[in-house]
């Protein structure tokens, strides 16, 4: 089992109060898995991705454990957390694109960062010559500075450094939502690459683009508002959701083919909740066509399927 | 990067021309007949000087001679070295005067401005590490930067000096001895140059102090120290890269800071009465002496203009986005 | 409606100016009456430049622009002030285009301030109304707040009731709902499909194949400021014929099949854009026709124009 | 509405509870009052000798409570016009300075293209040219000078670092869409300049001014100093002078020259620390540091 997050809690603490971004996740991902994690902004992927790998503030622990290849991950503790940052989970953030330090010889920052962390570069280096010609960089990328480098070349260095000691769970941060067509393609495969070859055991992909992850993704997570909202195999996710939210959400997204005067498709009235006081029960009731009396209750996320989890209380579970 | 450098090159001699005429226009335009005020002001009765003086301003002011035709000499006599003759100094040439007074001038601003850079920085990277630090370091930096540098002279003059007499708190060196060779000579010199020396390097480091406090917050918060820390790098690790990053706009805070720093010591050498072109030039002002303060003032351009080209070039050389940036092709 | 005629734009780079930048290369381009035509290309495409043009923010270096057969390359001053009577742009990021320190109706009144100083403030207030009710919204949930208190959907909106303020005829929308949220996106669609229905005429700038789709009855492909396939949007997305049209179509991720597994040269450095075509870098079926000489825009089939010598050899 | 008002107590609730800003406008209040009332309750004139013998030390008589100068004059009359010229050659030679540097600033900033080249040329060069050598030439050949026409001369060479700064700032807010909006509205450029851009910059150009009245301060105590202040009238920087001139050091007359540079750092710094309370109640991410 390479990771299992149960009941995980963070707050983001801002002036008029704790914004409760990311209340209660309860998931898990098997070995050699890739998880989209998708959800409208302000759902909380991001505070997720980032409570795991660098809880600082403004973002407050509040509860919850989680495991990682059957080890405990302390992630309230900054300084423990760093003999598993980089090792065990690592990340390709956002901002990739200048990640690297503009004033520093790539080879010469890697060289200085394994050393922190007690690699040495002479017997990392034969692997990381042969990623970098794997993401079809050249050689001399080593010895040059990030400003010679184009975005799509930096991002694709950054893609490699972090997964250089192969570590068991990777975050790509919406990387790809700054990318043209053709190169989000080119990068979105490469995550795949990296799987496949075991650089990395596990990996969960975050972005608002939920037609990117049906090419990629094995799973894919619904978040609404700080809550899982569903989870499922990505076929299931787009052809058979179960989830009020991902049936209203998926439908409403443009394909081609489909044109407005022959078929109109419909949003989702109404806004998202603020967090700051969250709505009682299901954060989605407000807006929910199904919504009765028992949404005032948190629904369990339970598995209504086998792989196939669910938070809704008109899909009777198991168990419910 | 060689258009880099012609450019530069450009703006400081457009610099240094426009100095020089604002130098040669200022006599010019001041109200009355310059020859005349000039000789009445001076008073001394003494013949030759007064004559000396009556034919040297017709021949350099000659108001038969059209405007730019002055300008034309004023810079020929400049090219030529001839700064024209001191008054209150009478037979020593401008030159001379000044030339004896800059090897005080470079011995006082160099080390000062250096080693105040240096601690400033390190100061200030202290600061951007601790809450308690930044509230000690930052209110410290700000009192001294507030600090007229006169006064703190001063203070330093009458505390160390008369108070507790560790220091004599005037001229260059023991007024019994004259310059030469000796341990003596050297030991005394470095006694009078401490004081001014020290007030000079505190007022300065309070600058440095605050700005590499506010630069170096900015690199900690940049992207790459938040993917090092990403990665687990430690805090050390992180903080080198953000001082080294630091760094850099603190070099072209140093070329723009320049012209206050001469200013300071122009003051701090007029309290300790320390021999430098300030000293010279202050008591050029009080006799008069158009032609001392006309040179000593190119001095003092020439010599922050030939500072900030020196800083510029070391920026280039230094800072790698620059020097790649214009010859790297970037996608 | 708007008639664009081999438009160009060339900025000035590197320290005194010395290298140029062609942005956009002998552009023409046509948007009738009531008609979507969508403007699609990657970043760097020279997209926003053109919509940038139409609305008079940037001058243009050479060719020619035609409103209503009006010529409006270099009109300034009152002519520019009427033409932007007809013509108004809506752009990508909501929160930028409102100063934060006032609230987001005074767009609302500096039109009024400009173009309507003589009206009555009742019957401003009514129009006001009416345009905020066409769009959707609910005049009293929106006026008198700041920016910030308003979603990105609401803003968008508000600027497109301010286009109706003016009765304009014709609207640049650059990628309005890249930065709303997948749900939010749909509405103002729609509402840009109801107004084509009133007889606006939009020019709608994407990067996003799926949307322009969506809305569009003409699709323009652009790439690296040259016009490479255009036509009616079917024509151009189930039949295309440039390789670079093609490659997009293989790359748009859908939902409903996965990727071919095409093999794209990953785009490396940017060549410099000689006087052959501007896909010579990347194109798989290049010639040395192709390297030397630029191919113009041909008709293929009705209401669809490729430029591509090697499509013309039916290869 | 409440959103909005609430957007605007916090702005206060912060600034009230930054004690950089508390701290540094006590200190700053605290001497402008002195400045103002502190004249009224002495009818010694500054400059003129009253006390025959010892200089007094200070409160060693109760009508020469700062003592006295090594000529009998009143220190604390002194101290309290020298107090009053500084504020004013602060005031107006950093209001002059900062409206200079805020017209070449925006003019610069929003048109581009040549004209801001060539400002931003002329900004350079004028920031280069050590400005105090500049001012020091111009009063030595003036006979009379007024504190007037000193804050004139401080303020114009000082106006380039607000020059700079406002440029760089317009040119982030030209580049917002709303300028565009608003020239797609048919508004002037002089109208959008003052009417878009420049509402936006307001609370940058008072932590500019703060700055240059700080500067103005010092630069003045540094001419009066060397003698070239105002010929008429008494300032900190002339007190110190006279104190220097006249050995006040050897004859441990420390009252004499303690107290002007006292207040001319406690003012400057005070401003500064103002300043940054400010820009720290301004934009939240430096709240956290």
């Amino acid at each position: 089992m390479s990771l299992h997050v149960e009941n995980l809690k963070v707050y983001y603490q801002t002036l008029s109060g704790d914004v409760r971004a990311l209340d209660g996740a309860t998931f898990d991902i098997a070995d050699g898995e890739i998880m989209g994690l998708a959800g409208e902004s302000g759902c909380g992927k991001t505070t997720l991705a980032h409570s795991l790998i660098r809880l600082t503030p403004p973002l407050k622990f509040i509860g919850g454990r989680v495991e990682l290849d059957g080890e405990e991950l302390p992630i309230a503790d900054m300084e423990k957390m760093d003999d598993f940052r980089f090792r065990k989970i690592s990340i390709v953030p956002q901002y990739a694109m200048n990640a690297l330090n503009p004033t520093r010889k790539i080879g010469k920052m890697t060289a200085e960062l394994l050393a922190s962390k007690g690699a040495k570069m002479k017997d990392v280096e034969p692997e990381l010559r042969r990623r970098l010609d794997l993401v079809g960089l050249t050689q001399d990328v080593l010895d040059m500075y990030p400003i010679e480098l184009s975005g799509g070349m930096k991002q694709r260095m950054v893609m490699v450094l972090s997964t250089l000691l192969d570590p068991s769970l990777l975050m790509a941060d919406e990387i790809t939502s700054a990318l043209d067509v053709s190169t989000q393609k080119a990068v979105a495969e490469m995550l795949v690459e990296f799987r496949d070859r075991q650089f990395v055991k596990s990996m969960i992909i975050i972005t608002h683009d939920i037609s990117i992850l049906y090419q990629v993704a094995d799973t894919i997570m619904i978040m609404y508002a700080g809550q899982l909202a569903e989870k499922a195999s990505k076929e299931t996710i787009i052809e058979s959701p179960r989830h009020p939210y991902t049936k209203m959400l998926i439908s409403s997204l443009p394909q081609v083919g489909v044109q407005v005067n022959d078929t109109r498709l419909k949003g989702i009235p109404g806004t998202p909740p603020q967090l700051l006081e969250p709505p009682k029960g299901c954060r989605f009731r407000a807006r929910c066509p199904l919504a009765f009396d028992k949404c005032l209750e948190v629904p369990p996320f339970v598995e209504v399927d086998p792989g196939h989890m669910v938070a809704c209380w008109k899909e009777p579970g198991k168990n419910a | 990067m060689r258009r880099y450098f012609g450019r530069k090159v450009l703006i400081y001699l457009l610099t240094f021309f426009i100095a020089v005429t604002i130098d040669w226009l200022i006599p010019r335009f001041m109200p009355g007949d310059p020859v005349l005020s000039m000789l009445g002001r001076v008073g001394t009765a003494h013949p030759d000087t007064v004559n000396a003086m009556r034919e040297y301003f017709t021949r350099v002011f000659g108001l038969d001679v059209p405007f730019w035709q002055q300008y034309l000499n004023f810079w020929a006599s400049l090219l030529r070295g001839d700064l024209g003759v001191s008054v209150y100094r009478f037979p020593q040439s401008v030159v001379d005067v000044i030339m004896n007074a800059v090897p005080y001038d470079i011995a006082l601003l160099v080390p000062s401005i250096l080693l105040s850079w240096i601690a400033g920085n390190k100061f200030g990277a202290y600061a951007a590490r601790r809450k308690w630090l930044d509230n000690t370091v930052l209110p410290l930096g700000y009192t001294l930067t507030a600090t007229p540098y006169m006064w703190l002279a001063i203070l330093l003059a009458w505390g160390l000096g008369i108070k507790l007499d560790l220091f004599p708190i005037a001229g260059a060196y023991a007024f019994d001895m004259a310059p030469h060779w000796s341990w003596r000579f050297i030991s005394s010199v470095l006694h009078h140059w401490f004081l001014p020396f020290a007030s000079l390097f505190l007022v300065n480091l309070g600058g440095w102090a605050i700005g590499m406090r506010n630069v170096i917050i900015y690199e900690l918060e940049a992207d790459y120290s938040h993917y090092l820390e990403a990665l687990g790098a430690p805090q050390k690790l992180v903080r080198k890269y953000a001082y080294r990053n630091a760094l850099l706009p603190q070099i072209t805070g140093l070329a723009l800071q320049l012209g206050v720093i001469v200013a300071g010591a122009l003051v701090t050498e007029v309290v300790f009465s320390y021999p430098g072109i300030g000293f010279q030039l202050l008591a050029a002002i009080q006799n008069q002496d158009y032609f001392l303060i006309q040179g000593c003032f190119l001095f003092i351009i020439s010599g922050v203009l030939l500072a900030n080209f020196i800083i510029d070039i070391a920026y280039v050389i230094v800072d790698p986005r620059t020097r790649r940036g214009m010859t790297g092709e970037t996608a | 409606m708007l008639k664009l005629q081999g438009i160009s734009k060339t900025y000035k780079v590197g320290t005194f100016g010395g290298k140029e930048l062609h942005a956009v290369c002998d552009v023409d381009l046509e948007v009738g009456t009531g008609e979507v035509v969508s403007l699609i290309g990657e970043s760097g495409s020279g997209k926003t430049t053109i919509g940038k043009m139409v609305l008079k923010l940037i001058s243009i270096t050479s060719g020619s622009a035609f409103f209503k057969d009006i010529d409006i390359t270099t009109i300034e001053g009152r002519e520019l002030k009427e033409y932007y009577r007809n013509v108004q742009g809506v752009f990508q990021d909501p929160f930028s285009s409102y100063n934060p320190i006032f609230k987001a109706d005074r767009v609302f009144a500096m039109v009024k301030e400009e173009f309507y100083p003589d009206m009555k403030p009742e019957a401003w207030a009514e129009k006001v109304d009416q345009c905020l009710k066409d769009v959707g919204l609910n005049p009293p949930d929106v006026l008198g707040k700041f920016p910030h208190q308003l979603s990105g959907g609401q803003l968008q909106r508000f600027l497109i009731a301010r286009a109706l303020l003016l009765e304009t005829e014709f609207l640049v929308a650059d990628e309005i709902i890249s930065m709303l949220d997948a749900s939010r996106r749909i509405d103002v669609l729609n509402l840009l499909a109801d107004l084509k229905k009133k007889g606006l005429s939009i020019l709608f700038i994407t990067h996003d194949l799926s949307l322009a789709y969506y809305i569009s009855d003409q699709a323009v492909i652009l790439y690296r400021g040259s016009i490479v396939e255009m036509g009616s949007t079917e024509r151009v997305y189930f039949n295309p014929q440039h390789p670079y049209t093609k490659m997009l179509m293989a790359t748009v991720p859908r939902l409903d099949q996965e990727w071919e597994d095409i093999e794209i040269a990953i785009r490396e450095k940017q060549l410099p854009i000689g006087q052959g075509c501007v896909y010579f870098g990347r194109c798989p079926f290049a010639t040395d026709q192709c390297s030397l000489e630029r191919p113009q825009l041909e008709q293929i089939e009705s209401n669809h124009q490729v430029a591509c010598f090697s499509c013309k050899r039916g290869s | 509405m409440e959103k909005n008002k609430k957007k605007r107590n916090e702005f206060l609730y912060f600034a009230f509870r930054n004690h950089k800003l508390r701290i540094g406008l006590l200190i700053v209040v605290f001497f402008l009052v002195m400045a103002i009332i502190g004249p009224s309750f002495t009818e010694n004139d500054p400059l003129s000798f009253i006390h025959r013998g010892a200089p007094l030390k200070p409160f060693q008589s109760e009508d020469f409570l700062f003592g006295t100068t090594v000529f009998g004059q009143d220190v604390y009359s002194q101290f309290v016009h020298g107090l009053r010229a500084t504020f004013v050659v602060g005031a107006i030679g950093g209001g002059l300075a900062t409206l200079i540097g805020v017209i070449v600033g925006f003019v610069g900033g929003y048109m581009g293209g040549k004209t801001d080249e060539g400002l931003n040329m002329g900004t350079n060069i004028v920031l280069v040219i050590p400005t105090l050598a500049v001012l020091l030439i111009i009063s030595a050949y003036l006979e009379v000078r007024g504190i007037l026409l000193e804050s004139i001369f401080i303020g114009c060479t000082a106006w380039p670092w607000t020059a700079r700064a406002v440029r760089a700032q317009t040119f982030s807010l030209r580049a917002r869409e709303f300028v565009d909006l608003a020239k797609m509205t048919g508004m002037k450029s002089l109208k959008i300049i003052f009417k878009e851009i420049a509402p936006n910059m307001m609370s940058y150009l008072l932590l500019v001014f703060i700055l240059q009245f700080g500067g103005a301060t010092l630069n003045a105590a540094t001419l009066d100093f060397i003698g070239l202040g105002p010929t008429e009238g008494i300032s900190l920087g002339l007190m110190m002078n006279h104190a220097v001139a006249h050995s006040a050091l050897l004859l441990d007359i420390w009252w004499w020259f303690i107290p002007p540079g006292f207040a001319i750092t406690a003012i400057v710094g005070a401003l500064y620390v103002t300043n940054v309370g400010l820009d720290e109640v301004f934009n939240p991410k430096l709240r956290e540091m």
